[in-house]
């Protein structure tokens, strides 16, 4: 048993490391621009770029894709590598680690041709139109419809939660073309130009202030059947390889988000009427909580690279993350404000350890939603890894419009 | 037995419900949010002239002379209905006046808190981690300089009641906000509607209200105060988790068949009966000035704390995305929690002060 | 507002009292003979006769049924004062607080006439058999058939969890009559004579070593038509009546259960690394959730009884008891446990004090599923308190003999 | 990055597990509940036959010089099958000769440990609420008096291992319990399987093994084989939960399809693998001598408490009325956990010295 690398993966890091140190440049210091700003866009495509033509993007995708043919593990070794910067990488992380597998597993050869190579080359960038405000957890409820005439299709309806739909190029988006079959049965899935008459991206407010989604609204867009991926009422079928990817990317605790140590900090400033609080048994217990959780999914996904690393699946343990992961941090948040008595609720910047801790209770809270709610991962925890049947689905062979809510 | 609310009482609830549920809740919660003023000004108005300031202050000094049953229904409606108002810190003003004020302190007060010319508000933090049981700012020869932060209600008050420590040890002092050396100045808190400041002295005179046995005592008043006024949001938070869970479907039943749902309503249900058992000790207690009153306050503190933080946070979850938007209103509620915890002391304080009491019961 | 009796309640009590502290007798101290045990039935006979004989028993029943025709608060108030000694009673709670009154409200002027006041005053004892192996918190499940020829019906099957069978004379039973109709409708409630041919009780080792419960096995068991309650197939209908005795009957902390100030006197008495376990925070908020907890359903009962004394009904807040009451006897005994280091799991009756925690570790896992699961109870709640929809029924409008699980 | 065991410890894994499913597992655990014999002595035969005793002792003391993986896996397995025998007191007692003792000390106990013909056990607590930093119990002069209360696995033991008070401090000493002095008998705990004994001392003679440091260095390793065994012992409870939850039907749907039951599955599953991971990470630092180790050792004691008291609890509570019987298998993982949780120093204790070995690494 070792956390060392193998002889091929010590290689691969050496290499990626110093095409990095050689290639940094600016991003080796924390950057200035946030989401969304049209800096990040700019500074985003040009990395992109530089990350494309020396070899690293699409380390796992196959060669004729104009991927690199490598393993899991050369990708997560490029990418312990580059996180040690502060390049600017989440614009792609949608199209390139959801849209474009999907495109190219399920899309003819002419879209493939034509998406790929920009995608990876970071040129346009997608975005993935699945939720509605209808259809949150059940996805396959969605009602925005597509239909044809002749060889075009006319989509209306909104989608929601849209990451990045302000900034994309094009989005891959499930509709609704058969409403008289059963809810899973009559959905397709198309490329939609983010850029066509009658697509409108909205900002999309959160309770935490920021506004990291969208609201995208369609009003007769026309998409040319040319454009579906995958066949017509395979849609859900299609859309399963898109959230396969999504599994496999959500999970992990969010970078620079406040754990235990956070709070041994806090908690070594502050006096009780019984002391300092890092001597009270409550908070140690708290302390070491945190560490457990936090330390445990790290070293659950060493685990799964370890997997990859010789080779082989990783096992269901990873499907633990995130719901322990953003609990943890919501507990962690409430029990460092209760800490600080009366200023754990002040947000005016005199306390940045405070206020980071603020923050996380915040986000937190989407967090336990966003991506599969707590109840839905415990759902996939129960039935995909024990083997517990699923609950009872009465709409799943009615017509889509004729379900009745029970 | 009669381990209930008096009839009078329960009369003012069910009116003050009724205002409130026509001329509150999260719509004029969010008009506050984005608002320049620290309070709704016409709601206020509206409460004054419904004589809610004037209850609980004796005849003699212009008030109704309720008793603290009516206190404990005002702040519970008050916390059911976000009222953008600063009702909660004058019932708590209110008392401390009642408790340790000499009459001439109450003369000077009380007439115009219930007539409504005065708000008055409560402050003991110090923007750093002080326990309720310590103050930095020291009182010597009347004046006092240093900050107390935040402080609800703040900007807008007349009379602020702080704890400092004075030639006796920690207790309450009256500030007149419109005094020399007294600065007041918004701060940002989680909380966006109930708005908080900072006071700062600078050598301004302060008057002893009360001895540190009075400021115990009221301590545990305000926090029964606070609890009812917890208890009232919790039961909102709830009542709108369960309105939306018979309402939104998903896979083809409503959301309240599953029991991931309805254990956590029915959880929320068992925290919210469990603190309203120990608040309605707490205001048995307040009335009957019984020995139980220190353990049935921080009973009700903790329990109730421990209702409204779980409520609040699962119904944002059990609302899903839309519970997590700008535009909904479990976002009030997720905030006002971290605003209540932090008012008074936090649970693991009153939880202490819990366990003294019965340890001296014990002893006694 | 006030915990002070009436005027009213406080003649009744003084009057109850003087009884008491003339008749207790021995029972002025605790017993000797355990559940079960032969003097207790003998002393438990002689105890109700006395009681019948004063007018302290079926305190609330109609003064036809030989009742006292009071209110709720003299059977609370007889009650309180009661438990102030160590009377036998438990023989007589299932059969006065379940099945005669489901008998008074259901069976023909016969029945009543019959079995009424010989059970009223101890004569004869009752026992109320409704679970199966098969139908535990389902109990409209239930399989245990009774098949009428002429005036006789023949009963055979199996029922479970019968507190004091091997003690009874008689027993309220719900068999299915008629298995072709849907599961709430072919069933019938009868009164059975646990002497006849073919009965069998046996007791029931529970995992925590004691045996307070029976299985009852009926094979070939006659019984006339005329000891039928209710009609034919309103078995479910009457079995309510006595399910809703049941739900006001359980619920507080069992007496004599270990509470917050044991965790306070066996916390003094313990050193750990770092000082008196009783100063350590985690000790501090374990002794006040405790006390929350277990004063909170005190305090909770107290507003029922509030309202009984006022003539009014309860709120629903005291269906909240056994769900919190239970689960906090199973928390306080491990964390005790915990704090006794190495001798937490030592039962050789050197300590007492902690002794009974294990005792209530024990019984504290069967309160949380007896009288209605943690699970069930939650579900009461939600449905019939906060008005949420039932969970899915698949097999509710389906004939009992073609159901199929799913 | 290899974060996982050797093939070989895997082999030793399943090969374990296959034998121990044919030949434990609750009927045979059952079975030991009522006989007067401490142990199984059949089972106990085929396991020193099978060599398991004799893995983790070096070549030259008759062992088969395995690692400590085998001895986690050996643990964990034991702990799956309820196994009534002496192993996992066996593998902590090697352990502690392997680490502390002299190359005499292990000349003289290991051979036998590996032969089988030794039983060895371990031994800190004093009946009262000592914890693991503590010993009333003294030596002085090499002779000691006093208790050990309980031990599991001590009756038919020919070597107790138990930590005293020395010169230097608390540290390990050896007890050969054919010694003078020396007496053992049988003590009542909640685990009716797996028994424990009282050993009292009475001016008896007691080696010293080790110093402190090899003390505290044995008691992270013997908590790791621990996290180890309950692990096993989670996961059995948790499976026969699934089956259950699959099999038994209510209300016209297995039951687990309700969530009330399988998000409880669930969280047994999450608190499962989080223990799992750290006990996995134990095991990297007690075969690397790593540094890690303190805060690997800690992590993987509470976490593993945690996954078990949680799911032998709700063991029962899922399985229902059924699952209070005393015929039901649900009561030996109820009890068992009780058995492993005061085995070595409670939770919070480890959950202390958790947080110590944080701090001391921040510090560095």
């Amino acid at each position: 048993m070792d956390f060392n690398d193998t002889a091929p993966e010590a290689e691969y890091r050496a290499k990626a490391r110093a095409w990095l140190e050689a290639n940094i440049g600016e991003y080796r210091e924390p950057t200035e621009f946030g989401r969304g700003h049209a800096d990040f866009v700019r500074h985003s495509k040009i990395w992109q770029k530089k990350k494309y033509d020396a070899g690293y993007t699409g380390i796992t995708w196959p060669k004729s894709m104009g991927g690199q043919g490598l393993g899991p593990m050369n990708s997560i070794i490029y990418n312990q590598e580059e996180s040690r910067f502060h390049a600017p990488t989440g614009l792609y992380a949608i199209g390139l680690g959801m849209c474009i597998p999907t495109v190219f597993s399920h899309g003819t050869p002419e879209l493939i041709e034509r998406y790929v190579a920009k995608a990876l080359s970071g040129v346009e960038v997608w975005c993935q139109l699945f939720s509605e405000p209808i259809a949150g957890s059940d996805l396959a409820g969605i009602r925005t419809k597509a239909v044809k005439d002749g060889d075009t299709w006319t989509i209306d309806g909104q989608k929601v939660w849209t990451t990045n739909a302000h900034l994309s190029d094009f989005g891959i988006i499930v509709c609704r073309t058969d409403p008289s079959k059963p809810k899973h049965k009559g959905l397709t899935m198309f490329i939609v130009d983010m850029h066509a008459p009658g697509v409108e991206a909205r900002p999309l407010k959160q309770m935490s202030g920021g506004a990291d989604f969208n609201e995208v609204f369609f009003t007769n867009v026309k998409v040319h059947d040319s454009h579906r991926v995958g066949a017509e009422g395979d849609g859900w079928k299609v859309a399963l390889t898109t959230l396969m990817n999504e599994r496999l990317a959500v999970g992990g605790k969010p970078s620079h988000a406040p754990g235990y140590k956070t709070l041994m900090t806090l908690a070594a400033g502050i006096q009780t009427d019984n002391g300092p609080a890092i001597s009270q048994s409550t908070v140690r217990e708290r302390i070491a909580s945190t560490y457990i959780a936090d330390e445990g999914i790290k070293l659950t996904q060493m685990r799964a690279q370890s997997a990859l690393s010789r080779g082989e699946m990783p096992g269901p343990e990873q499907s633990i993350s995130k719901v322990v992961v953003a609990k943890t941090m919501q507990d962690l948040a409430s029990f460092a404000m209760d800490l600080n008595q009366s200023s754990g609720v002040v947000t005016d910047g005199s306390n940045p350890e405070l206020n980071r801790l603020q923050g996380s209770y915040m986000a937190s809270a989407g967090l336990r939603i966003a991506g599969g709610t707590d109840e839905i991962l415990r759902n996939i925890i129960a039935e995909r890894v024990l083997g517990l049947p699923g609950d009872m689905r009465p709409d799943k062979d009615t017509p889509y419009n004729e379900i009745k809510a029970m | 037995m009669n381990f209930d609310f008096s009839d009078d009482a329960k009369t003012m609830r069910e009116s003050a419900r009724k205002f409130l549920d026509a001329n509150a809740g999260p719509a004029i919660a969010r008009k506050s949010m984005n608002g320049t003023a620290t309070y709704d000004a016409d709601l206020w108005k509206a409460v004054i002239d419904l004589g809610w300031t004037a209850a609980r202050v004796p005849e003699e000094f212009g008030g109704v002379g309720l008793t603290a049953e009516e206190s404990c229904v005002l702040a519970e409606e008050a916390g059911r209905s976000l009222a953008p108002i600063p009702l909660t810190s004058v019932l708590a003003a209110t008392e401390a006046l009642l408790r340790a004020g000499s009459k001439e302190q109450q003369a000077r007060w009380l007439p115009g808190i219930a007539e409504g010319k005065v708000i008055a508000c409560v402050g003991w933090g110090e923007g750093n981690a002080a326990s309720p049981s310590t103050a930095a700012l020291t009182v010597k020869d009347g004046k006092a300089s240093g900050v107390k932060l935040p402080i609800a209600d703040l900007l807008g008050a007349q009379l602020a009641i702080i704890t400092a420590n004075g030639p006796k040890g920690v207790q309450l002092y009256l500030v007149d906000l419109g005094g020399a050396g007294v600065k007041t100045e918004l701060v940002e808190t989680l909380d966006l509607v109930r708005r908080s400041g900072k006071l700062t002295l600078d050598n301004a005179a302060v008057e002893a209200l009360g001895d540190p046995d009075a400021y115990q005592d009221w301590l545990d008043r305000a926090a029964i105060l606070a609890a009812f006024e917890a208890l009232g949001t919790t039961a909102a938070s709830m009542d709108m988790t369960v309105a939306y869970a018979k309402d939104r479907v998903a896979f083809g039943q409503r959301i309240g068949r599953y029991q991931g749902v309805k254990h956590k309503c029915a959880d929320m249900y068992i925290k919210l009966e469990l603190a309203r058992a120990h608040a309605l000790h707490g205001a048995w207690a307040m009335g009957a000035d019984a020995g139980e009153l220190r353990q049935a306050a921080s009973a009700a503190r903790v329990a109730s704390l421990d209702a409204l933080s779980f409520t609040a946070e699962e119904t944002v979850q059990l609302h899903g995305g839309i519970g997590f938007t700008w535009e909904s209103d479990c976002q009030f509620y997720y905030r006002r929690n971290r605003q209540l915890a932090s008012a008074l002391g936090s649970s693991a304080w009153w939880a202490d002060r819990l366990v003294r009491a019965l340890e001296r019961r014990n002893a006694a």
